[in-house]
């Protein structure tokens, strides 16, 4: 018995948060983005998880042979891979928008909205 | 870099490390049995034959879930589409033909055949196997854009209509819910799987309404990634915008 | 009935869907006519759905009822409050698609439907957020509202501005999205279940004689920090006058209108199913926390909004102080408090919606949203908006009858004390800050104001319209119109007070029920507010010298910086501050 | 055994999210998240999530790289065309 996965996830997140404030490109930003969101992943799949469990699919198993990991929170996980997949997309079309309207992708160069 | 900025990012960074660390020091260990939820899930799954957990919690019990998630990525392509229009000083400028190693070519012409195929079985077998609607439908879709790789941008966009995909994905996200909302019709309730027989376990056709809310979510999965890799594409290959008249 | 609530997620998916498929081959008419009637369906639905609600007033989503109590399926709630939130939700929207009827000027090519499906998916999330009993369900519908509003925001590509704001929009609330996920990832490590009723009892039963423990801190504070970044409380707030100032005028009224306070009811909403047993968070913990911030929104977003100069940012930043006043008003845990919220959200809903349209009206005629530009520009025409801008702000006042005032008349009475003070501060200085552009943009008064260094302007924008309005539509000018008109009726009605307190009493607290009605002390201190406000928009336009920014202002507006980076530094730091302002309850147990 | 590999594979996850945050430049920053999607899928089936794991491989070391280059590709053709112009 150890604790260190949940450590791992938060160490995750915050280095992404890291990346995300000092990023100098708006495309590295989505990407420290995506690194959060990786943390959550670690952390739900680590939760789930059960000293010598095994996947719960049954097609060449016994059922209550063996015992079995958690399937919701591998539920939960697909599911946010599949909104963080989305999510980087949407991003990445704005940042593309504001390449072309600023001509630049720059934080520190964005200049318009303030005060 | 903003002085501000470092001793906010500091003082929240070292706020929140430590609530987290607390926090991990008082979760369950590691690899623990007690997993109620996850347990009657389990139970769940074979009482409606559906061999592989996951996908009976996906389509079947949080099936709900899934809407959303599938409503979330349908919006996001709908997003991108609209985000990444032409917009009104820009035009399309025809790329040249990129030139490709021929061992390359060959090595992605002969693994395109087998990713698709690959794509559809992995969606096929999503309630026995691992994988699924989701994974298949990436596959396959990333599948048919090595096609860029492999012949050049004018072969894709051939096999490519991509009003064709734009309607499947609309049709998928619309079966999906048609499926739900014959539950409420049947009498039972939104997205209940009583309408078909469970079939026998471990079968291609196990699981009632499971293949089905899966094979939507194949399709709208596929479809969407190949809308969204072709918009980021045609910005990355073809949009241009007005004043930069010079060719790539 | 119950079985019908996942219908209003399904409904305006059905139509966005089959608005995408069809979009090549429909005329414009075609398919705004057929969002126009969807999103009516559902709002007809909700209003249905509302008016039968009662007891269980749950359902089991896929049918899985539950067996002895446990359930593999996932719940959603039919109480007054949710699907009061989700009627509010859908007739926002049904306003908003009247006001953009035949409004943009192009749409896509081939893609007609795009913005109405855009905005069916928008109103389908809200109403999925609000009928959600699943904390994780929650989170799927939380991030699809989000999700939809950055495309909305950056739907006018060819603005500078709108692209930045909706990426700043995104990148905020997708981290306050993520940080919502690992608290309920915590708490299911410790409940191991994911409804919220039983998370609930799930940390009642783990939590031993010393009470709750550093685990539902942490998970308190990551969840509480995903809906405040929504709710946009201080210092979770940046993005949202940058993200609203910039985005299209009927997605501001429904950012604004209801998706801001769909934060604010998911905080209270979570905090009374899970965190409010004895394992969750102390009521006194809970009540510092909240209210400590809610009153540092309003006094923030008074203070910002009184220097704005970009009308629509304006008005932004006014959301930000209203959503501060309902933020303490839920913070101190009364049934009154409750009614008085929900009743003044309601009003303000109206109101803020209205605003927008009008102001939207302005951004068409003149391409422009700045005080200064737009200075006496608007004088002798659009009678009717300078009227409704007008009657808006003195809405936003709170001046009785309208229902902002009887909202906000319960909610002082609830949270008493010094706290008052706030509550006629903050709204009578938006409402100035409204009054003051109705007597410069339409009526010419006073001279014209010299430029500040640090703002942003609203001129070089570009109407939202083909080209600036000669003749403003009907529609414009009709829709602004009915949305006051409901907010006066949410005052007005009789017994609509009483119906909304009993329903919302009925889902929270336990069964205390509070009156809801006028009272003497409450008109009067609407009054006052509704004085000052006409006082400070006189004084800004006959002695300008006396109400310009002073110097302790000048910090404030620098942290506005606009940049992603700063903002997200923030959001950590409020975390830290969110969990700090909680810590006393986990170390005194 | 397994819990050793865990413990591997978890360290190797956290160094490469350091360095995915630490490469400034977007299209090497796209190879590192590439490569730590591979290893979260590795992770997942370790945990014995193969489903998760699959997914994971095809969106996060196919998919969000992909797009990524795409638009990093996008962005610097943009100010290529910008220098020429002058």
């Amino acid at each position: 018995m150890h604790v260190l996965p949940y450590p791992v996830a938060a160490y995750i997140f915050l280095t992404g948060c890291y990346g995300l404030a000092t990023s100098r490109n708006l495309i590295h930003a989505v990407g420290c983005l995506a690194v959060c969101q990786s943390a959550t992943y670690v952390l739900l799949l680590a939760v789930g998880y059960r000293d010598g469990g095994t996947a719960p699919v049954f097609s060449d198993m016994k059922p209550g042979s063996r015992p079995l990991v958690d399937p919701v929170v591998q539920a939960l996980t697909l599911t946010d891979v599949v909104v963080g997949a989305t999510v980087t997309a949407l991003l990445l079309a704005l940042v593309l928008q504001i390449a072309k309207r600023h001509g630049t992708v720059d934080p520190d160069e964005l200049r318009e909205l303030r005060g | 870099m903003n002085r501000l900025r470092l001793w906010l990012l500091a003082v929240g960074g070292a706020g929140l490390a430590a609530l987290l660390v607390a926090a991990c020091l008082d979760l369950p260990g590691f690899g623990g049995s007690r997993h109620p939820y996850g347990d009657r899930a389990v139970r769940a799954a074979l009482s409606r034959h559906t061999a592989n957990t996951i996908a009976s919690v996906n389509f079947d019990q949080r099936a709900y879930d899934t809407l959303g998630e599938m409503s979330i990525l349908f919006a996001a392509v709908l997003g991108c589409v609209v985000l990444l229009r032409e917009a009104r000083d820009e035009h399309r400028a025809r790329p040249e033909p990129a030139d490709v190693a021929r061992p390359v070519r060959r090595y992605a012409l002969l693994v395109l055949p087998v990713a698709l195929v690959t794509g559809l079985y992995v969606i096929a077998h999503g309630q026995l196997s691992p994988g699924g609607g989701f994974q298949g439908g990436v596959v396959a879709a990333t599948a048919l854009h090595l096609l860029y790789l492999g012949a050049d941008y004018h072969a894709l966009e051939r096999v490519r209509p991509l009003g064709v995909y734009e309607t499947t994905d609309a049709l998928a996200v619309s079966s999906y819910l048609v499926l739900g909302a014959a539950g409420i019709l049947a009498g039972t309730a939104f997205l209940a799987n009583t309408l078909l027989p469970y079939g026998t376990f471990n079968t291609l056709s196990s699981g009632g309404t499971v293949p089905l809310l899966n094979a939507a979510i194949g399709m709208e999965v596929a479809s969407a990634v190949v809308v969204l890799l072709a918009h980021f594409l045609d910005q990355a290959v073809e949009i241009e915008e007005e004043h930069g008249r010079g060719t790539p | 009935m119950h079985h019908l609530i996942p219908l209003l997620v399904a409904i305006p998916l059905l139509g966005a869907a089959l608005l995408v498929a069809t979009g090549r081959h429909l005329p414009r008419i075609a398919a705004e006519l057929t969002g126009f009637v969807v999103s009516a369906g559902t709002a007809a639905l909700a209003l249905i759905l509302l008016l039968n609600s009662a007891p269980p007033m749950v359902e089991w989503v896929g049918g899985w009822l539950p067996v002895d109590g446990e359930s593999v399926g996932i719940l959603v709630v039919g109480d007054g409050p949710a699907l009061g939130m989700a009627a509010l939700a859908s007739l926002l929207t049904l306003a908003a698609l009247a006001y953009s009827w035949r409004y943009f000027d192009e749409p896509p090519r081939d893609r007609t439907g795009s913005f109405t499906a855009l905005m069916l998916v928008f109103q389908g999330a809200m109403c999925g957020f609000a009928v959600a009993g699943d904390l994780f369900n929650a989170f799927v519908f939380f991030e699809l509202m989000s999700v939809v509003a950055y495309a909305l925001t950056g739907y006018r590509i060819d603005e500078a501005k709108a692209v930045q704001g909706a990426l700043t929009f995104g990148i905020v609330n997708s981290l306050g999205a993520y940080a919502m996920l690992m608290g309920i990832a915590l708490l299911y490590a410790r409940t191991g279940e994911l409804a919220m009723a039983k998370i609930g009892r799930g940390l009642d039963a783990a939590a031993g004689p010393g009470g709750p423990d550093a685990l539902v801190l942490a998970s308190f504070v990551l969840v509480l920090t995903g809906l405040l970044v929504k709710a946009a409380a201080v210092p979770f707030h940046f993005w949202l006058p940058d993200a609203h100032a910039v985005a299209p005028t009927p997605v501001c009224m429904l950012l604004s209108g209801v998706m801001v306070e769909l934060g604010a009811y998911g905080v209270w909403r979570v905090y009374g199913t899970v965190f409010a047993g004895p394992g969750g968070i102390p009521a006194a913990d809970l009540t510092r926390a909240l209210v400590t911030l809610g009153a540092l929104t309003a006094v923030t977003g008074a203070v910002m909004c009184w220097y704005q100069r970009h009308i629509k940012r304006l008005l932004a930043y006014s959301t930000v102080a209203h959503t501060g006043l309902f933020l303490v008003g839920l913070g101190v845990l009364t049934p009154e408090g409750d009614d008085g919220v929900a009743l003044y959200l309601l009003g303000h809903a109206g109101v803020k919606a209205a605003l927008f349209a009008c102001a939207g009206v302005l951004l068409d005629r003149f391409g422009s949203v700045d005080e200064h530009a737009l200075h006496g520009r608007a004088r002798g025409q659009l009678r009717a908006t300078a009227v409704m801008f007008a009657v808006g702000g003195l809405g936003l006042a709170g001046l009785p009858p309208f229902g902002t005032a009887l909202g906000k008349a319960i909610t002082e009475e609830a949270v008493g004390g010094p706290f008052t003070v706030v509550y006629v501060a903050a709204s009578a200085i938006t409402a100035g800050a409204v009054l003051r552009v109705t007597a410069r943009v339409f009526l010419g008064l006073g001279p014209r104001p010299g430029d500040a260094e640090y703002e942003t302007s609203g001129s070089d924008e570009e109407p939202e319209t083909s080209g600036p309005l000669r003749r403003i539509p009907d529609t414009m000018t009709i829709v602004p119109a009915v949305l006051l008109a409901a907010a006066l009726a949410v005052g007005l009605a009789p017994g609509f007070g009483a119906l909304v307190a009993r329903s919302v009493n009925e889902a929270g607290s336990g069964g205390a029920h509070a009156s809801a009605h006028w009272t003497l002390p409450g008109v009067l201190l609407g009054v006052a507010s509704a004085l000052l406000a006409l006082a400070l928009a006189g004084l800004a336009v006959s002695r300008p010298g006396w109400v310009a920014a002073p110097g302790w202002a000048a910090p404030l507006r620098r942290l506005q910086s606009g940049h992603v980076g700063d903002y997200v530094a923030w959001l950590l730091v409020g975390a830290t501050v969110l969990g700090a302002l909680a810590l006393p309850g986990i170390l005194g147990s | 055994m397994s819990d050793a590999l865990i413990v591997v594979v978890l360290l190797l996850v956290a160094g490469s999210a350091t360095a995915a945050v630490a490469q400034r430049d977007p299209a090497r920053q796209a190879l590192v998240l590439s490569f730590l999607g591979v290893l979260l899928a590795a992770l997942f089936t370790v945990l014995q999530a193969p489903d998760v794991g699959l997914s994971q491989l095809a969106v996060g070391s196919a998919l969000t790289p992909l797009l990524i280059m795409l638009s990093v590709r996008k962005i610097r053709r943009r100010g290529r065309s910008e220098e020429e112009d002058g």
